[in-house]
């Protein structure tokens, strides 16, 4: 096993206390909300905040008395923290050089490093004459030149434009299958948790709420940070046989399932209609619109009432409607489209 | 990312007076009694009172001690700071207003103390002088001491209180890149406080360019061997005050020129960050 | 100096009162530095014989004392550890003819184990003794200059030092072997050095002059302490610190 | 964004030897020569030299002044220092080598120039007396100026130092926010550079503390109004080399003592950052 | 008009020229790559970067000769510059406090601002003792607290959560609507610009390359930054009639056009064949598959030969079709998913 964490880290008015494990090659992402704990724990990965208890084991070798400098890491920071003295070029040989590397030969190694995300151009620039993005793949590159055997990732992604983060996300998964270490992620961005990880962990609050692989995660959030970030409805419930009974309303599901349960459904399976309409009573309920907004191509419409829901619509299906926010509804969702699973 | 750009807005036009009002009142406190000196210097008589050999070999002398006295407390003084300011250890607080000591110490005083230590007949000269031979009382190597004794707290000083404004995340930054505490000193440490350093080394510079009770009572005053400008002014001052006060021009017009061209290149050089 | 309660109108019996009302209880002696001691005694004395009167003392090296009175410092009376010093004064036309008060003489001052040895003034000239002399500029250097010169012989020191007490510190530390200073010097150091006299030292005495000044604030207390100090109770406190009566 | 976390980590060891030596190296070359006084000193009579009026008298004035001439240096040395280092002006590095003068001029010329342009007779003294019947020289207000004097290019250098050393970006940013350049200086600038000030003004209160030279040529040395301690370790010195030695241990004792009680909580108050 | 501004600032390896308004109440968005220049537009308008040449022009008063704290603008930074000693509460009382404000009630604007922005627990913490995403909370809080007629934000959204991100983005959006100032937002994150920006400006290497509304913009891409940032494939071609060739490749399009031309076409509009499909030859080619990467739930093939083009297709189609890099394959657009316009 090549990653093996019990990171606890104890604060005023904070407490850390995440478990996880990562094998060699893989890629673990720590997906959470602002101020959940993903920094701390990178930086105790990092030997950079003291432990307050846990262990750390890397490739067999316990990590936890080592300083920061003897562990086999690299780090991209969320700030970037090149050093504003030295150029691209030799922020990116500083690695190289403390690991014994002759200057040329660290040199080369960097300028390698540079043309791999794309700086070519810019390897005596010092860090005040890049732009942001430009800045964190020099960032990258430093953290990756090292050759570590446990990559740390704070948001390496962020401040990329799009296109460059298309050609960034792949060449990172590409280094990454080529040495075989272990990789833990930070980031936002579900896209590039599904995309670059193989493991999810999602924190809150200091603690491990979910993990599991990422299309698991996606199917089946347990909280409504993760249905958000997977872009989902979720809510807590009732199940009995195929019904789940939430704060008044039953839905009708496809699963078989009883007790305690979680069901959760696209905003776009919602439908909207001004009257009650025919048919089966179940999966209705009226609401009131909160508010309207744009997301994407479509219409996000959020919904109060019993639950509080995010309904993705069509342009056409707002005039339509003549949407307003205010204006009472009614609300149904496909039992096809909802999915039920123990709480 | 780009914050060198605000120094072209700038502009003495653009200084508010509550901070220029004192600045230039402080600048003319400052400078003011230099006039006074130009004013009472003897100009008919300066041409022959430069050339006399003694006034440049103290010159020499006191360049030469100065600068390797200056040598000697970045040598020592800024790892010391770094100890002060970056590891904490039972004591430091203390330790940090022991350094002080000779700063408050009048000069006299402390070149007595060094003789109580360092002399013939010192604690630790006594050693030194039937070990290695060394003795350092009445010899250059003597001003040297004395000089980077009353000057290297300067340097300790303003030095911590640079590594104290310093943004620790960098040497963070450079450890998990492998880099040991000591090449992290060397190669993010320094060159981020380098304005801090060199302003500690021109303060310990000009210091121990004028640095004169120490230095006649530690190592005496024999011309060109430990006679500086500074004892030479003193002498002057006795028998012939215009004397002292051309001797003491050429120390200030020396002094500043070698300032104001090394510093501007060091100052740039330090802090391209 | 317990006599602040006798009444003010006492203090100034003279008409110059009237020149100077609000100084003249007041009396500002300038003094070389090596006269603290006997010149603090000789202080108390001087207000213990004029009720009301304080004597306020500026110790310091006879060059600086005279560099502050020709910038005008408030002096009634300036007491010079040479002639050279009272000479930029009265140059300067802010003192009358100045007297000498006292002189001295110097001694081989020499450790008490005296390692080298010394025992005459030829002894020095030996390059295995070092040697502290004064600097030529300062009195006590032009007087060892003479000396030497008279005895014909030329002693390389280790150092010219800018003062007495600096000389005299490096004989107490052990630092050189043997020095030229005062005789007042050696008794004052209270046995840490021993004092070896030699015969060409009686042509090499330094003289101390005291004057009172011209634009004395303190007005005829001025000459009322020169005169104390030339009294015979002034010569008193002189000698026995060490000091030669002038003649 | 945790960087205060480090220091938890660190202590002496895990201090590299290659920078531990020199600074151990150092520390005792400063402190050593405290232990030759300390040796010396004659313990036995100490306690009533200690007691001797004039001795409390001159220290109470010590303390005072050099409280003082730091102070009226932070008045106009800050000011001073942020001119140097964020105003660009034709001629600065000139102006900023001439604010060294005082540093390489020997104390007692120092006062001899202080003398020159604000004695009696000086260039703006005259003015001064004839216009306000302010006479500076012999009082205690010219030992505060003699130290001021001495003292305040050590706080000016070692704060242009810090202010090089700071990040300007988050003066941009208080722009950004409606501050004007005054208030940029006071609520951002100060805040961010306080461990360089309160370097500087150790420093500067030190230098203040043990100023000899421009003391008593510029104010004298009258008990009580300006006789402050190394003038009083000087006249000892001429009467009772031992009883200098205490009295430099008193200034010493005293001025370890108050900085490392004060420094403390400056340096934490104030480096919050 | 609100916002006038011509910017132009020459660097030695870099020259920014651009132009844009902004009426009163609207929010341009300033999308580009790294180190396309946005940054440094932004420090132009905030007075903080010199113009070389140009003008700013704001509700009619020409800013160009008023230094940044006299310009009534409110900036968020790339890397947030929180004040360092300054609690949160203080770092939004600044800008306040700069105007005049009484302190008292400028902390009680500072803590309605915290409020707003979901930071109420952390008033007291100092930065150092924020998370990345809360610093960027309190920044974005300082900078609406001086009420500012323009409001500059360099990637206000990128530290935030999913969650946090859509309050946040609709707050903003509240508060522009309210005092109808002119807002500038650079943002890398197509949805951000989407959703906030009612026009967008386009830069690449210092210029401005394509602006419009958002709709347009994302229908009718003319980069291919632009295309790959709404998520198109873009191609330079020439057209006659219905047809437009693109290197010996004849697209049939809907579009009635002539002379040089783009198209453009979502990757999901791309079919993959195994072998060469029957039917009309037209809009065929044969590539062969340099990558595959999951994207979200689909499965992106990046195909390689005459024209480069990206091709999402479903996971099950991947299994069916046994798609393995290098492999030669067949692939075809539809022509009604194609758009075709004018170059
Ligand atoms: N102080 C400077 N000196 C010289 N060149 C600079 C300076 N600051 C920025 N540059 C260069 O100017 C160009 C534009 O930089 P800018 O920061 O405006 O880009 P940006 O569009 O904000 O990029 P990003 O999205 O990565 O933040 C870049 O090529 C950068 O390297
Ligand atoms: N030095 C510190 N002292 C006290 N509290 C701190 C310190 N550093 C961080 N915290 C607190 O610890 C919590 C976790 O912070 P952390 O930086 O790990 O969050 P994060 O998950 O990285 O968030 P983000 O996504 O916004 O960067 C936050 O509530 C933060 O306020
Ligand atoms: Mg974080
Ligand atoms: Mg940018």
């Amino acid at each position: 096993m090549s990653l093996s964490a019990r990171l606890s880290v104890v604060r005023p008015r904070f407490r850390l206390d995440v478990a996880f494990d990562v094998e060699p090659g893989q890629v673990l992402a720590l997906l959470g909300p602002n101020g959940a704990g993903k920094t701390t724990a990178l930086r105790a990965l990092a030997g950079l905040t003291p432990l307050t208890n846990g262990q750390i084991t890397l490739d067999g070798r316990s990590l936890d008395a080592l300083p920061s400098e003897r562990r086999p890491i690299g780090v991209v920071f969320q700030d970037y923290l090149l050093f504003p003295h030295l150029s691209a070029l030799d922020n990116v040989a500083f690695g190289p050089r403390c690991h014994g590397v002759a200057k040329a030969e660290a040199r080369r190694t960097a300028k390698v490093w540079l043309e791999r995300v794309g700086l070519a151009d810019h390897t005596a620039a010092k860090p005040r004459q890049l732009s942001g993005g430009q800045a964190q793949r020099v960032a990258l590159a430093r953290a990756l030149a090292v050759e570590p055997r446990l990559l740390l990732l704070d948001e390496p992604l962020a401040a990329l434009d799009a296109h460059t983060r298309l050609e960034i996300r792949s060449q990172l998964r590409r280094h990454l299958s080529d040495f075989g270490g272990a990789t833990v992620l930070v980031t936002h961005d579900p896209l590039d948790a599904m995309v670059l990880a193989d493991r999810l962990v999602v924190i809150e609050g200091g603690s491990v709420v979910q993990e599991g692989a990422p299309a698991d995660v996606a199917r089946r959030p347990r909280t409504e940070y993760v249905a958000r970030l997977v872009g989902l409805n979720l809510y807590k419930g009732t199940a009995t046989g195929r019904q789940v009974s939430v704060d008044g309303i039953d839905f009708h599901v496809n699963d078989e399932i009883d007790g305690p349960a979680l069901i959760a459904f696209p905003p776009a399976a919602v439908a909207l209609y001004r009257s009650r309409p025919d048919g089966s009573p179940r999966n209705l309920w009226q609401a009131h619109i909160e508010g309207i907004e744009r997301h994407g191509d479509n219409i996000r419409v959020h919904l109060g009432g019993a639950i509080a829901v995010a309904a993705d619509v069509t342009p056409a299906a707002v005039a339509d409607l003549d949407l307003t926010p205010g204006q009472r509804i009614w609300a149904s969702v496909k039992a096809t489209e909802t999915r039920a699973y123990p709480a | 990312m780009a914050a060198d750009d605000v120094s072209r807005r700038s502009g003495l036009t653009r200084a508010p007076w509550v901070l220029l009002a004192p600045a230039l009142l402080g600048m003319a406190f400052l400078v003011l009694p230099l006039a006074g000196l130009l004013v009472r210097a003897p100009w008919t008589t300066l041409p022959e009172r430069l050339t006399a050999p003694h006034v440049l070999d103290a010159l020499r002398l006191s360049l030469f001690t100065a600068t390797v006295a200056t040598a000697v407390s970045l040598l020592l003084g800024v790892p010391l700071a770094w100890l002060l300011a970056r590891v904490s250890f039972p004591g430091r607080s203390l330790v940090r207003a022991l350094v002080t000591i000779p700063l408050v110490l009048p000069p006299v005083v402390g070149g007595v103390a060094l003789l109580l230590v360092l002399g013939r007949r010192g604690l630790v000269g006594q050693w030194l002088e039937s070990a290695f031979g060394i003795s350092l009382p009445f010899t250059t190597a003597g001003v040297v001491v004395a000089e980077a004794f009353v000057a290297m707290p300067f340097l300790v000083i303003s030095v911590e209180g640079a590594l104290r404004a310093a943004d620790l995340r960098f040497e963070e930054a450079a450890a998990t890149l492998g880099a040991s505490r000591w090449t992290v000193f060397r190669r993010v440490t320094v060159p981020l406080v380098a304005p801090g350093i060199v302003a500690g080394a021109v303060l310990c510079w000009a210091r121990a360019l004028g640095e004169f009770g120490a230095t006649i009572t530690f190592a005496g005053n024999f011309p060109g061997r430990t006679q500086t400008m500074p004892l030479a002014v003193y002498l002057a001052l006795e028998t012939d005050p215009d004397s002292a006060i051309v001797l003491s021009l050429v120390l200030l017009v020396v002094s500043v020129v070698i300032l104001a061209s090394l510093r501007d290149r060091w100052v740039s050089a330090g802090s391209a960050a | 100096s317990g006599s602040d309660s006798s009444a003010t109108s006492s203090s100034a019996p003279s008409a110059a009162a009237s020149s100077a009302p609000a100084t003249a209880n007041t009396l500002t002696v300038f003094a070389a530095a090596s006269l603290t001691e006997t010149f603090t005694e000789l202080g108390k004395a001087f207000e213990a014989s004029h009720p009301g009167v304080t004597v306020t003392f500026n110790f310091g090296s006879s060059a600086t004392l005279a560099q502050q009175i020709t910038q005008g410092a408030p002096a009634d009376v300036f007491a010079a550890a040479s002639p050279a010093t009272m000479k930029t004064v009265t140059d300067a036309s802010l003192a009358g003819s100045p007297t000498t008060f006292v002189r001295n003489k110097l001694q081989i001052a020499v450790p008490p184990d005296n390692p080298a040895k010394v025992a005459s003034l030829k002894d020095l000239t030996d390059s295995k003794v070092k040697v502290a002399l004064c600097a030529e500029q300062v009195p006590c250097g032009a007087a060892a200059k003479k000396a030497l010169d008279v005895a014909g012989l030329k002693v390389t020191p280790v150092t010219f030092e800018q003062d007495v007490k600096a000389t005299l510190t490096k004989v107490e530390l052990g630092e050189v072997d043997a020095a030229l200073v005062y005789k007042t010097d050696v008794l004052s150091s209270g046995g840490k050095v021993n004092g070896i006299d030699f015969p060409e030292a009686d042509q090499a005495i330094n003289d101390y002059p005291i004057a009172a000044l011209t634009k004395a604030p303190g007005g005829p207390l001025a000459q009322q302490f020169v005169d104390l100090v030339l009294s015979q109770q002034g010569k008193d406190v002189l000698t026995k610190a060490g000091f030669e009566s002038a003649a």
